[in-house]
Order: structure tokens, then C-alpha cells, then sequence
């Protein structure tokens, strides 16, 4: 049985209290992972300095609910936790955390992929960068979405 | 009734985030879709794209999957965050 | 050109730190993937109530360097901080850290991975497991080995 | 003269930690453990087996790798950290 915990918030997180959260009370799990997403100054070749984050109130949190349950039931995972920021941030500024706690390291890496592959594809977020021309909204790439082919059963 | 909300750059496109919409239901997405053409003309160019994806009851669903009275349905361009 | 630090060490460490090494000054970095290797209660089917770790000094800091250099020139990273502990450790105590930075999520989840990996097959390190039937040394898993093949180039 | 380390259980096993050897050197890996083998034929069993890995200036290397004057040689279990 995984346990998963999904936040969407505006306010900042502290990946320590995260950490310390899967770590107690926890001595089965011999690996965990990581995953923590930054607003870079640099984007798809130009200058950024602030992004705003928008996203479907109701949606959201299902669908990230939706992607932990896939990976817990692909994985034998013991935790899940998921973060994802909205509204206005600043460079340097964290945007999302995924974390996945197992027995061992295999399946708490691939999870952690799994979950940030899908989050990029299917949870309904969309970015607005600051730039120096003008706020503009942030194209979804191609390569995002060539992601996820590694996670359909080989053929 | 349906209830109909759009995001993101769509939302700034049409100038609208959320209509309710009488529809003689069940039809699909398709239909609800052009029902809002036929309403807003100049939205054709921005709705009737493959960049557009769909939700109901806030699942994302492809043009052919129905839509009834009461739902919830939710029109936006491709997804970019993490 | 990508920052290394590399430390083997008795002492316990913080990840809190360890994360704000690598945003410290960091506007460029999208992504960071973290693995932390903590020691399990059960192991490959018995009880565990501590663990020795032993190694050997020079050779393991040359191999971990060797190993985050492989990475360094396979993934566009800025920075790889690899941490792991010897000597007389307990249950749920951290054994190892690695962490990986980059502009893109997919370079940092790939060498983070591949640097465990390698780490677990190259990296002079030795496990002695304290059981209730007395001390026992760990057997190397098969498993393991093979969790290479996946960074080798395709045929 | 060759300065020759065990580790972890092997260590255990032949019950030394380091020993130095004098050998007509340049030679290779298998001809050390020979010497070695030759010198304490209890060490046999554990020594001449595939389930030993070798070092020699702490890189890891195989059993046709030259050893000289000077070298630090080491013979280990494989490696379980991590």
C-alpha cells in the first residue's frame, strides 16, 4: 500500500521537512528519490525573470492523484509525494517536487521519472514566462511528449 | 446546462474563462465545439485546432467523448508545467 | 564544465545542505535528482539490526571521482555532489547520497541513476550486516551487475 | 617489492590485512596469486576463484595485468556498497 500525498499550493516548500516526512517511522525503505523542478534565467534561448504558473482548480489535483496511483501500481513504491507550485514565482524559484520511497533503488528511480514524465504531459499547468519583450505563455515541446514513449509496453 | 471553462492562452484568446451552455445533450465535444463556432465566429481559428485539448468532469478526453447535462467541460492548450 | 565533490566520510550528512549547495548561486539549473541509500531493516530476507561498511581508502574516492567523470562527459551537468558514509551505521541511517543538476530533467535523472549504478558494481565498498544469528558479510546481487547493461551504448 | 592489501571477507579469511612480496617483476596478476598460493597453499580456495577482483594502484583491473616494483596490488570480494 503507497502512500500518497499531493499538494498544489502558491507558498514555497522545504524539500528537508519532505525528506524527514518519508524517512519516519520508516525502516523497510532502502532507497528514495528526488525530483525538484527550478525556474531557470534561461529558457528555450531567451531571458526570464519571473514565471506565473496557472493551472485547473479540481483538475490538477486529480490528475497528479491519477499519475501516483498508476506509478504505485506499476512500482512497489512505499511513499509518493508530489508538490507543484502555482502562481508567481521567481528565478531560481522551486516549481515541483516528486519524491518515491522503495525497498530498492530501481524502482524508486524509475517512479520518480515515470511521475515527472506524465506531470509534464497530462496535469493541466501551464507557464507564463516574464521575459524582457513581454509576458508570454511557454510552448509545450515536443520532447516532452516523445518522454513518455519509454514507459509503453515494449512491444 | 453545461458548465464550459477555457485556460491559458485560449482563455486570453477568446476573452472568456467560463460560459454555461444549453445543448440538446448527449452529444460529443465535437459538436459542443462547433455549437460555440456557430455563437462566437471569430473563435473558429482558435477552437477548432488539434491544439486544443478537452476535459470532462475534469479528465482529458478526445473530440469524440460525450457530453451531458450537468457536466463540466474544459477547453485548453497543451500543458507545460513541472 | 561540471562541479564535483566527492566525500567519504563516518559522519552522518544533511541533505538540507546538501540541496542548498547546489541552488546556491544556481540560476541555470532546471533540474536536480537526488538519491539517498538508507539502511533497511530486512534484507534479501533476514532481519537486520546494523551495518558495517567498509572500504578502501584512495581507491574509493579515486573510483567515485572516475565514475562522476563518466557522467560528467555523457550529461550536460552543472553539478554532482556524492557522498558516502563508512564504519559502524544503524537501521533507517543514510548511507549514501548523489545528486545531479542540469538545465534539462531527463540529463539529471539519467546520470544520477547511472552513477548509483556504477557506484554499486565499481565503487570499493564492503557491507557487513549484523544479524541476530551474528555478523554477516553481503553478498553481491546479480541484479546489480546487470543494471549496466542498460548504459551501455546500443548495438 | 609489491605491496599486496586484502579486504572485507577475504581479509577475514586469510586473516591479513597487507603483506609485502619480492617477486621478479615485471609480472602479471595471476602470477602474484600464485606466489601467494605458493607461499600459503591454504590461501588457494579463496584466492584462485573468479568471485576475487584485483586492483592494482587502486584501479580495478583483470588477472593478465602487469604488476611492477612499487605497485600497491589489492584483492577484494566484489564491492556491496551503495
Amino acid at each position: 500500500m503507497t502512500q500518497i500525498h499531493i499538494n498544489v499550493q502558491t507558498s514555497d516548500f522545504d524539500i528537508a521537512q519532505e525528506y524527514a516526512s518519508l524517512r519516519e517511522n520508516n525502516t523497510q525503505d532502502g532507497a528514495i528519490v528526488f525530483f525538484s523542478g527550478l525556474v531557470r534565467e534561461m529558457n528555450q534561448g531567451h531571458g526570464v525573470t519571473g514565471l506565473f504558473l496557472e493551472h485547473y482548480p479540481g483538475m490538477t489535483e486529480k490528475s497528479l492523484q491519477d499519475i501516483a496511483q498508476q506509478a504505485s501500481e506499476r512500482w512497489p513504491l512505499t511513499h509518493i509525494r508530489i508538490i507543484h507550485r502555482v502562481g508567481q514565482l521567481q528565478v531560481s524559484d522551486q516549481i515541483v517536487f516528486v519524491a518515491t520511497s522503495s525497498s530498492h533503488r530501481e524502482a524508486a528511480f524509475a517512479s520518480c521519472h515515470f511521475i515527472m514524465d506524465y506531470l509534464k504531459n497530462k496535469a493541466p499547468f501551464w507557464k507564463k514566462e516574464t521575459r524582457e519583450q513581454g509576458d508570454e505563455w511557454v510552448d509545450a515541446l515536443e520532447k516532452d511528449q516523445i518522454a513518455l514513449d519509454k514507459w509503453q509496453p515494449k512491444a | 446546462m453545461i458548465k464550459v471553462l477555457f485556460f491559458a492562452q485560449l482563455k486570453e484568446l477568446l476573452q472568456c474563462s467560463q460560459l454555461n451552455v444549453e445543448l440538446a445533450t448527449p452529444c460529443d465535444i465535437q459538436t459542443l465545439k462547433q455549437h460555440l463556432i456557430n455563437e462566437h465566429p471569430d473563435w473558429e481559428v482558435h477552437l477548432n485546432t488539434n491544439k486544443v485539448l478537452s476535459a470532462v468532469n475534469q479528465r482529458m478526453v478526445d473530440v469524440n467523448h460525450s457530453v451531458k447535462h450537468g457536466d463540466e467541460v474544459a477547453f485548453f492548450p497543451p500543458v507545460t508545467g513541472g
